[in-house]
Order: structure tokens, then sequence, then C-alpha cells
């Protein structure tokens, strides 16, 4: 049973490394938790569905809007919500409760648009996985463990190489300084939010297509991913990733022993261990408070 | 006071005396009048059932044409996202503003349970499309439902997987919530006493979408079949994942769920063999009108508990006629409903009994194949 | 002040503090005398800072001793150590923004505010004698008609009188200052140098670090010279002038040959 | 009549109140984001509703109600006294969450999801609050209790000890106090009150289950105690009625009956997010978090 295990470990992993990596990116850049950003994918993973089911567009097409649905939908939230707070030098609490309301707006906007009826993206079949060392996995599963392993490498790339990456990086540790030598903080939130978000839809691709679609699977999602992103250091992305699959172990191998009812008990005791004796985190920086 | 402040302190007082305007406005010509509260989850995780009952409403309204006898039937309704405190909320503003002779809800057992007492001191009749809690049987002489409860749901399930399929060791795996729990102890409970044997009991938090290690668990049992307690998004979950793995245990659903047309076309062949519980259906002839009729409306299928709430509309409506001109129609209905025999419902033929339950016959359904269904046994 | 009878109310024994590889405090050892101001100076970097919260107990030095008054206060906590008679200026403002100036200085006053139930039941009431003593202290540096004053609108200078006042008025026997002058008007630093000269001569003991040499070499008695985490020199402002080893790092061409 | 809808909503008002003002005490006033309450809220409303279950009087039920809250209180403020900002509002979450999954999954003691019906009416010197308006009564007279109690603390020596902490606890530790202590007992009295109202909806609601105390009872009285503003209990208590009336209104708005849920909610989140926008401080706030 071992390697079936590590297979649905790995699975839920990928999933919510992809969720967490885009959370993650974006409260590294503007240090605030943006919880909205499960309301990105629940509303990507309807947009494809809207766009592939009921337009009838080919898949391929469907999955660029759908990315550029994404990219589009996080930066509008930060130009059109977050910058005034910003400007108004709004304290993370209020951040943190707008994001709040914002993931509210949305759910109830989906569930006006599509209905409360499940939802399933046609495309994929539904097969009997195939046989690998022992453990069964469908093709699409392997797909989302690769496509969440290549992005972590691509993501890393991304924030060492590329100059919106340093960029990045700079305003992460510290806006001051950054801002100093001619880097417009502003304009790197943008690019956070529409990374992140776009990272969102990658994950709503996924996530739509392995699981159905429901209006209240943003929240679901987040909840999960944000445990990921924190276990890993909520500053790292790279961590957010391997956090996420930590916590997808520990609660597949957790419930292996304990009656599976304690999956979420799990996943949250371990999160508030990691918080209590390392609040940064397996990858995180140790900020400490001067 | 800032300027920003006033305005929104303003638009607060404003939307007040709009909504009491409102209430007064419609409140007075009572008499040739005759209002029904809904309260269901519109939104929130358990709108996917608390949608389907309000669409059944509606579509009986509107067959009345919106009147009965010679009064004017309105239909008031109440979002309680499955959340007891706004389920008293929407409850009280029905009784104590809109002054309704009759509500429909809640949908959620939890809700139900906590305004059963509201209604009950009101003494405003309530039937539930869809709360299967035990508890509800003695909730209160005023407390309806036309499904039937886990308790009896439980024990037709157990009794024929015991002594017609002839099985002794079985696995449960059923969502950890309200429903879910109610039906496992039900169940377990009526299956030990036959005898059988409950080799493994798994369960997984409502609003998960990965139950394959669940499944392992199971799998690795030395077990006769897997009985499963789950809502419609989760049964196509556990039926992909069930075939994914390889599963080739017979599965037992204690839920209506295999019932709702999105959950066959969305699990496809993986529900091929599946046996299910739900109420009987009572002559094809009356579940297809009613199906034909909603598809005209809405342009898709009824999903669950749209029969219940559609059944649960007209009872009171049939209710209403028989008490014509009594002053105390709310009393009035409550006494009506009491006498309903053999109703033949949507959603089954129904039959009230003293507790305001209802002994509906239970029909055990197998899938053939894509969609196709055939009766198995009337219990 | 409690009399004690060691002539040195600090020690520093062996003090040893690395950043990764930064040497911040590199083995320092020196002492403090009682009813002196002794300054310590030395260039941006040299660990002055690093030695105060070393002190202070807000970091834990890797090793070595801190000595106060006869006793090892080494790794105790900083509410501890202040409470042993230690009072601090922060090098940069860290003032009870949202609080009243007022507020600020009665918070350091005494620490019957943290009894939970006293509190409650109405005691701690703030006396006239509290009133007065605040008023008077304030008149010291020209401050009272701010006294009711949110902190956060006072101007940097202004914010620096009040921090220093407040840390003269918690109860001490040893004054730790960083910077106190710093950006604040020549007008300013007369009033400061005058406020820590009368407190001397009431027998106080003050150690402060100070980046303006002039101002140092003015005010106090003994100076300690460091420079990157080691000391260099120790002695009286005229022995540090000329002495080479502090002339040739440190001071350079920017010391005025006439003092301030 | 109007007046039992009226009096229901008072009661509601009531019982945020004394939530409000308690979370306003560790959030405004301590600066400790404390995400936790809805925790407490919880632990306060199973302790009560299992002590009048089997039995005990009501005066009993609702006073070990909130010391078993301020107990976890106090848990809580000891493991998670080394955290600021975002790490504490994180581990404060995650605590709620643990709490949520042990009230589900420990079947023995709360009956899991299945919840706590029956929880009879209070009754106080042989008198039994049947009916609604003499609940009112209790929970005005336990609210302004509350009220009074916070507002002395907040208004004494030892409030100010506590703002000082939010505005810069390394320099109230400097001047010699122990900020430890005074975290602990802020959390505490907070938790204890948070129990105690829960407690109160237990008893009003007669009906208790994990689900009423998740993320989504926890938006609300954070929204409050921003809105109202930080530090500001005058500001909570008029942010409590309107945040409360709020809803009431949209109910009789005839919105067509397919998009009626949705809308509502549509509509909370704008009015929320608008407030925010407009008046981040809140309405009566006086103070800025960094």
């Amino acid at each position: 049973m071992f390697p079936q295990l590590l297979v649905n470990s790995l699975i839920a992993g990928a999933i919510y490394a992809l969720v967490a990596s885009g959370f993650s990116l974006i409260y590294s850049t503007c240090k605030f938790v943006h919880f909205a950003h499960g309301a990105t994918i629940a509303f990507s993973a309807y947009f494809l569905y809207f766009l592939f089911s009921d337009l009838g567009l080919s898949f391929g097409l469907s999955v660029i809007f759908t990315i550029i649905f994404a990219s589009l939908l996080g930066w509008l939230m930060d130009k059109v919500v977050y910058k005034k707070l910003r400007q108004r030098k709004a304290s993370k609490v209020i951040l943190l409760m707008t994001s709040f309301a914002l993931l509210i707006f949305f759910e109830s906007l989906i569930l006006m648009l599509f209905g409360a009826d499940v939802k399933t993206i046609g495309y994929v079949k539904i097969a009997r996985g195939f046989d690998f060392l022992g453990a069964i996995i469908t093709p699409l599963q392997i797909v989302i463990i690769a496509v969440s392993l290549v992005l972590l490498v691509l993501l890393y790339f991304f924030m060492k190489r590329t100059k919106i990456g340093k960029a990045m990086r700079a305003v992460a540790d510290n806006k001051e300084v950054a801002e100093v030598v001619g880097i417009s903080a502003e304009n790197i939130y943008s690019w956070a939010f529409i990374v992140g978000s776009a990272i969102a839809g990658i994950a709503a691709i996924l996530v739509g297509l392995e699981q159905n679609l429901e209006p209240m699977m943003g929240t679901n999602l987040m909840i999960k991913g944000f445990t990921g992103a924190i276990i890993g250091g909520i500053g790292s992305v790279p961590g957010a990733v391997l956090g996420s699959f930590l916590l997808g172990f520990a609660e597949n191998f957790g419930i292996w022993f304990l009656p599976s009812g304690y999956k979420d008990a799990i996943a949250f005791a371990i999160l508030f261990i990691f918080l209590l004796f390392r609040h940064q985190g397996i990858l995180g920086i140790g900020r400490n408070s001067k | 006071m800032s300027k920003t402040l006033q305005i929104i302190i303003g638009i607060i007082i404003i939307a007040i005396i709009v909504a009491l305007v409102f209430v007064f406005g419609t409140g007075k010509t009572t008499e040739g009048l005759v209002k029904i509260g809904v309260l269901a989850p519109l939104t929130g995780e358990a709108s996917q059932w608390g949608v389907p009952p309000k669409e059944g409403i509606e579509l009986a309204l509107e067959l009345i044409k919106n009147r009965v006898d010679n009064k004017k039937v309105e239909v008031i309704y109440e979002d309680t996202q499955c959340d007891p405190a706004k389920g008293v909320s929407a409850v009280q503003k029905l009784i104590n503003i809109d002054e309704v002779d009759a509500i429909i809800g809640a949908v959620c057992s939890s809700v139900t349970l906590a305004i059963a007492p509201i209604v009950e001191k009101s003494e405003v009749p309530l039937i539930s499309p869809a709360s299967t809690s035990p508890k509800i049987s003695d909730a209160g002489d005023y407390v309806f439902r036309v499904v039937p409860s886990d308790a009896l749901r439980g024990e037709v399930f157990a009794d024929y997987i015991k002594n017609d399929v002839g099985l002794n060791k079985v696995a449960i795996l059923y969502i950890n919530n309200e429903g879910g729990a109610g039906n496992k102890d039900s169940f377990k409970k009526r299956f030990e006493e036959l005898g059988g044997k409950i080799v493994a009991i798994e369960s997984y938090a409502q609003g998960t979408k990965d139950v394959k290690t669940q499944l392992m668990k199971i799998k690795n049992q030395n077990i006769q079949a897997i009985v499963i307690v789950s809502y419609p998004a989760d049964s196509v979950i556990i039926l992909k994942q069930a075939q994914e793995l390889g599963l080739s245990l017979p599965l037992y659903f204690q839920t209506e769920a295999l019932e709702d047309p999105f959950v066959l076309e969305a699990a496809g062949e993986s529900a091929n063999g599946v046996i299910y519980i739900l109420q009987a259906d009572p002559s094809g002839r009356e579940v297809e009108k009613f199906e034909n009729m909603f598809e005209e409306k809405f342009n898709r299928a009824p999903a669950l508990y749209a029969a219940e709430g559609f059944d649960a509309f007209n009872l009171i409506i049939k209710a209403i006629k028989e008490c014509k001109a009594e002053t105390d129609l709310s009393s009035c209905i409550k006494d009506e409903l009491y006498t309903i025999k053999n109703y033949q419902g949507v959603s089954g033929t129904i039959t009230f009994d003293g507790k305001g339950d209802v002994l509906k016959p239970m029909a055990i359904k197998k899938i053939i194949e894509n969609g196709k269904k055939k009766v198995l046994m009337i219990k | 002040m409690v009399e004690s009878n060691w002539s040195n109310i600090l020690q520093i024994k062996n003090l040893k503090k690395y950043f990764g590889g930064v040497k911040a405090v590199d083995s320092c050892d020196f002492e403090v005398e009682k009813g002196k101001i002794t300054a310590l100076i030395g260039p941006n970097g040299a660990g002055k800072s690093t030695v105060f919260n070393l002190v202070l107990g807000l970091i834990n030095p890797d090793s070595g001793k801190v000595v106060f008054n006869g006793k090892n206060i080494t790794g105790l906590k900083p509410e501890d150590i202040s409470n042993l008679g230690i009072s601090r200026l922060f090098q940069q403002t860290r003032l009870f923004n949202n609080l009243t100036v007022k507020e600020n200085l009665l918070l350091a006053m005494d620490n019957k505010d943290v009894k939970f139930w006293k509190n409650l039941l109405g005691g701690n009431k703030v006396g006239k004698d509290k009133e007065k003593r605040i008023e008077q202290m304030l008149g010291l540096v020209g401050m009272e008609k701010f006294k009711n004053k949110i902190s956060r609108d006072l101007s940097y200078g202004q914010k620096r009188l009040v921090e220093l006042i407040r840390a003269v008025l918690k109860p001490h026997i040893f004054l730790m200052l960083d910077e106190p002058v710093a950006g604040v008007n020549p007008k300013l630093r007369k009033s400061i140098k005058g406020l820590l000269l009368k407190l001397k001569y009431q027998g106080e003991t003050i150690l402060l670090i100070e980046h303006d040499i002039n101002f140092a070499f003015s005010v106090s008695d003994e100076v300690i010279v460091m420079h990157q985490g080691k000391i260099l020199a120790k002695g009286t402002p005229t022995q540090i002038k000329n002495n080479p080893k502090v002339l040739e790092a440190y001071l350079g061409e920017q010391f005025s040959a006439g003092s301030s | 009549m109007i007046s039992a809808y009226l009096i229901h909503l008072l009661i509601l008002i009531g019982i945020y109140l004394i939530l409000a003002i308690s979370l306003q005490l560790s959030v405004g006033f301590t600066g400790l984001l404390n995400l936790g309450h809805i925790a407490f809220y919880a632990i306060g409303a199973y302790i009560s509703a299992l002590l009048a279950l089997a039995g005990l009087p009501f005066w009993f039920c609702f006073l070990l109600a909130g010391i078993g809250a301020m107990f976890f209180g106090f848990l809580l403020a000891i493991s998670t006294n080394k955290l600021k900002g975002d790490y504490l509002a994180l581990a404060t979450l995650a605590f709620t969450f643990v709490i949520y999954a042990i009230t589900l999954n420990w079947t023995g003691l709360t009956r899991g999801p299945l919840g706590l019906p029956g929880i009879p009416k209070p009754s106080l010197f042989g008198f039994t609050f049947s009916d609604n308006f003499s609940f009112l009564v209790l929970v005005f007279v336990i609210a302004l209790i509350s009220y009074l109690i916070i507002t002395r603390i907040t208004k004494s020596p030892f409030g100010r000890v506590l703002e000082a902490i939010r505005d810069d606890e390394l320099a109230t530790r400097v001047l010699g106090k122990n900020t430890f202590k005074m975290k602990s007992y802020a959390l505490g009295i907070s938790a204890f009150f948070a129990g105690i109202a829960g407690s109160l909806y237990a008893y009003y609601i007669t009906f208790i289950d994990p689900s009423s105390f998740t993320l989504s009872q926890l938006i609300p009285v954070l929204a409050i105690v921003i809105i109202g503003g930080l530090a500001s209990l005058k500001g909570t208590i008029i942010a409590t009625i309107i945040l409360v009336l709020l809803p009431e209104p949209l109910r009789f708005v005839g919105f067509p009956s397919s998009i009626i849920g949705p809308a509502r909610q549509m509509i909370y989140a704008l009015l929320l997010l608008l407030i925010l926008i407009k008046k981040p401080r809140g309405l009566y706030g006086r103070i800025e978090l960094e």
C-alpha cells in the first residue's frame, strides 16, 4: 500500500502547491494575506468551464484565455481595491478584511452566474489509472504533479534570473531600499498579482479537470494552500511548494493511521506547531523583530 | 462626523425606512392573500442542495398561477446559508413581519432544529423538503417533512443488504456532516442488529475533493461491499476515484444523490452497476409530467430535493383549499396536513404519521448502464 | 539612589557577539564608574548600539558576561534587567505614537499599572504629585504645553526630548542614552547638555553613545572608543584627544582643535 | 407583530456586541491580531450547552463557559507569545480550524456534526427566561456589564500599558513591564467574554453544531471591529448596530427569486468594501497601526 499512499500524497501536495505558490508570491512581495486568491482560482475554473463546455472553444484556446483571465482578475483586484488602501496606508488587518470581502463577493457572483449545481469539465474521461511501480495513477494526475514541479523550477529561475523576479525579491526584502534604487513598488505589486494570479489560472485548470466545480471551491482550496505556504515559509515561494507537498504527505499518511475524519485536524495541527516553533517555516527567512 | 460617515449612516437609515414602508405597504391587504415563507441555503457551501427545492416551489407556484381559490399566493424566499443563527433571523422575520401562514424549509437539519421551537410557539406549520435528522421527528406538532428520516432509510437499506443481498461484512464511507452521520448511525445500528459486521468506518469532510486514501484503507480490508453516504458533488468524486483506484467492490449508496442527473452525467460509466436507495417514485406518469415541466422552465433536469420542494408547496395549497374561510389559517393547515394519506406526490406517495414524519415506500434502484436505471425492490 | 559598595556600576567582561561573519562585538571589556558621565564613541557600525542591546538583554551574547551593580545580568529578560534600575533611550524614536506625551511619561514612572485587579477596582489613580513631577520635568526642556498632544503629531526633535524625559522619569540608578542629541537643533542641544550635567551633579551615572565627538568630549568625564567591535582606547577626553591610535584609526582630519 | 422581530435583532446585537468589544480589547487595544476569537465563542457555547443539557443551573454553565474559554485564551497566549502581526493572525486562525476539527470529530463529547439540540431555556433565581423579551433583558444586562468592565479596563493604567504594547512592545518591555503576562491577560479576558457570548448564543438558538463557528462567522465580527474603528468602544457599538441591521433591509428588497441569495451576499460584500476603502481607519478609529 505504501506506493499508493506516496502517489496520493504527491497528487494532494501538487494541488496544494499550485494554490500556495501563487498566494505566497503575492504575500512575499506585497506583505499581506490575499485570501481572495481562492476566488481567483474558483472564478478561473468556472471561466474555463464557460469557454470549453458552454461555448465549445477548443481546449487549448480555453486554457490560454483562462490564464489571461486569471491574471487580469488578480491585477484588477489589486488596481481597483488594494491600491487605494495602500495609498491610504491602511494597516494589514484592513487588507486582510478586504480580501475576505472580495472572496465573499466573487463567490456570490459565481453562484449568480453559474448556479449552485455541480459542474464538471468533461475534457478528461474517467478511466482506470495505470499501474506505476505498484501504485495506480491517472494521466491527468501525473500532469498535475509534473506541472507543479515544473512550476517550482520555473518560479525559482523567474525569481532568481529575470529582471522582474529580482525586483520582486528586492521589494519583498526591503520596499524602501528597493524604491531608492529606482524600482517602483507599485509596478512590482502589479507584476506580483499578474504572475501570482496566472499561477492561480494554471491551478484552476488542473484542479477543475481533476475535481468538479462548485462555487465554494475557492475557500476550501485557499485554506489548505495557505496552510502549505506557511509550513513552507510564508516569505519564500519555493518554500510554499515544499510546504504544500509536506502537507499532502502528512494528511494522507496521517489518516492511514488515524480515523479519516481527522484529516483536516492533522493539517491544522501541523500548521499550529510550525507557527509556534518555526514560524518562519522551513525555508522562510527568520525576520527577527528589532 | 465626517461627510462620508454621514453618507453611510444615511444609506442605512433610508434602507431601513424603505424596508418598513415596503412591509407596511403589503401588510394590510392580508384578506385576499396567502403568504408562504421558504427557508433554504441559497448561498454558501450548502447551496447545491438549497437551490433545487426553491426551483421546485417556483414551478409549483407558476402552475397554480399564484392563486388558490380567490386568494393570491405570495412566496417569500430567505437564505439561511445552513447557519442556525441566520435561520432564526429569517424565521423571526417571516413569522413576525411577513406573518406567513406556512413555511417550507429548512433544508439543513441544524437550521430546522433551531427554528422548530419558534414555529411551534408561533403555531405556524413548517414542512421541510430535505431535513433528515431523526431528532426532527419529535421537534413539535407544527413540524412536518416530506423526506424520510435517516433512521428509516438506514433501517431499510440495512435490511436490504443483510437479508436480500445476503452480505455480512461491509465498510461505510460517509460525509462528515449532519446528514452523513445520521445515516451512518442508523445503518450501523440496524445492520449490527441483524448480525452483520461493520469492518471499517471512514469519513471525509464536507467539501473535500480527495477520498483516495479513505478508499484505499477500505480496499485493504476483506469486505464484500462499501456502503456510501454522500451528496451529489461528492458522489461523483467517490465514483471517479474508486474507478481510478481500480476498486472492484460493489458500491451501495445510501443517498438519493445518484438520482441526480448531473451525477449520472458526470460519473459516466463509473456509475454502472451501482445500487442506491431513494423514496419510491409513484406512478411514472406523475414524475414524467413534473420533469418535463421542470425542463421547460429551467432547461435542465430537476436536481435532488426539487421534487420534495414541489410536493411540500402543493401539500400546503391542498390544505389551504380545505381550510377555506378559516380564521386561523395556520392551525387549520396544520390539522389538514395530519389528514394527508397516500398523497401522490412527485417525490413519492406521502402519508404523514402522528409526528409529522412521512411514511414513504423506499425503492432500491440499480444503475444498469450510463443512466439507465432499474427498480430492484420496493420496501 | 541606592549606594552600593562597588565603584563601578557596570562591568563588561570579554563580551562577544557575531552576526554570521560580522564580528559586531569582539571580546570587549570595560567598566562604567558611578557618578560619572561616560561617552561611548566610535564610527558607524563599531558595535556601540549592539553593546547597549547586549546589556539590556534584547539580544544574548555569544560569550562573555555583563555585571550590573555587582549582579551578573547576562541572559536575563529585558524587563527584569530594566527593573534592576537601568533606563534606556533608543537610537530611533520609540514613543508610543497613539498615546499622548503625558501618557508616555506616566507609563515610565512606575510599574503599578501592570496589576490587573488593583487597576480594575479603580486603584492607581494619577495623583497630584505625579502631575507636578511631569509638568516640572517637561518644563526643563520647554515641552510643558505639549503635555496632552498625541505623540505622533510631534516633530522629530520634540519626540527626542519627550523620550529623554521618559527615560529620566523611569526609576533608575543608571541611564543609558543612545545618541540623545542626534537630529536636535543647537538651542535644544544646550538644554539637554544642561540637563545631563544637572543629573550628574545629583549623583546619577550616565553612559551615552554620541556621534558628535565635540558634544561627547564637552559633557563626559570618561570616554571609551570602540572600533570594529573592539575597545580601541579608554580615558578622559583630553587623553583620548591625544591618543595616536584613536587619531589614526578614527578621528583623522574631522576632529577640530577647539571644543564647542 | 413587528416587536418580536426587533427583539430578536436586539438580542443578536447584544450577543455580537459582547463578541466585538472583547475582540476590540485584543485587536484594537493590545494590537494582537486575534483571529481565534470564534474558537473561544465555540468553546463557550459547547461548554454551556453540554452542562445545560446535563441539567446544571444557568449561572453555573454561563460562568464556566467564560472561564473555560479564558483558560484556552491563556493557553493560546502562552503558545503564541513570540509571534507578531501576520504570524499571530495565521496561528490564531489555525487555532480556530483546530477547534472546529475537534468539535466535528470528537463525537463522543460533542455529537460531532449532529450537534447539540434542545438546549433548555435559562432560569435564574426561579425565573425562567422563556420568552424572547425577558431573554433580551438578560442579554442587555450582561452586555452592559461586559461593556462597563471592558471600558474600565481600557481606561485604567492597565489599559494604557496594553496600548503601549500595541504601539511598541519592545519599548514597553524596556520600561520594565512584563508584556508576556499583560498579553496573556488581554487574550484571556477577551476569550472570557467570547465564551460568555457563546453561552448566550447557545441558550438563545437552543441548537449548536460545529458549522456555526467557522470563518464565515469570524468575518462579520472582525468587520465590526475594523469598521467601528480600532481601539474605539463607542465606534464598536455603532458598527455592531449597523452591521447586524445591514442585511435586514436587503431581505425586503424584491430581487428576482432566481438570484435572491447571491444578490444579497454581493451587496453585503460591496457595502463592506465601500466602507473599508472610504474609511480605512473606521468610523471612530483614532489609532494607526504600523
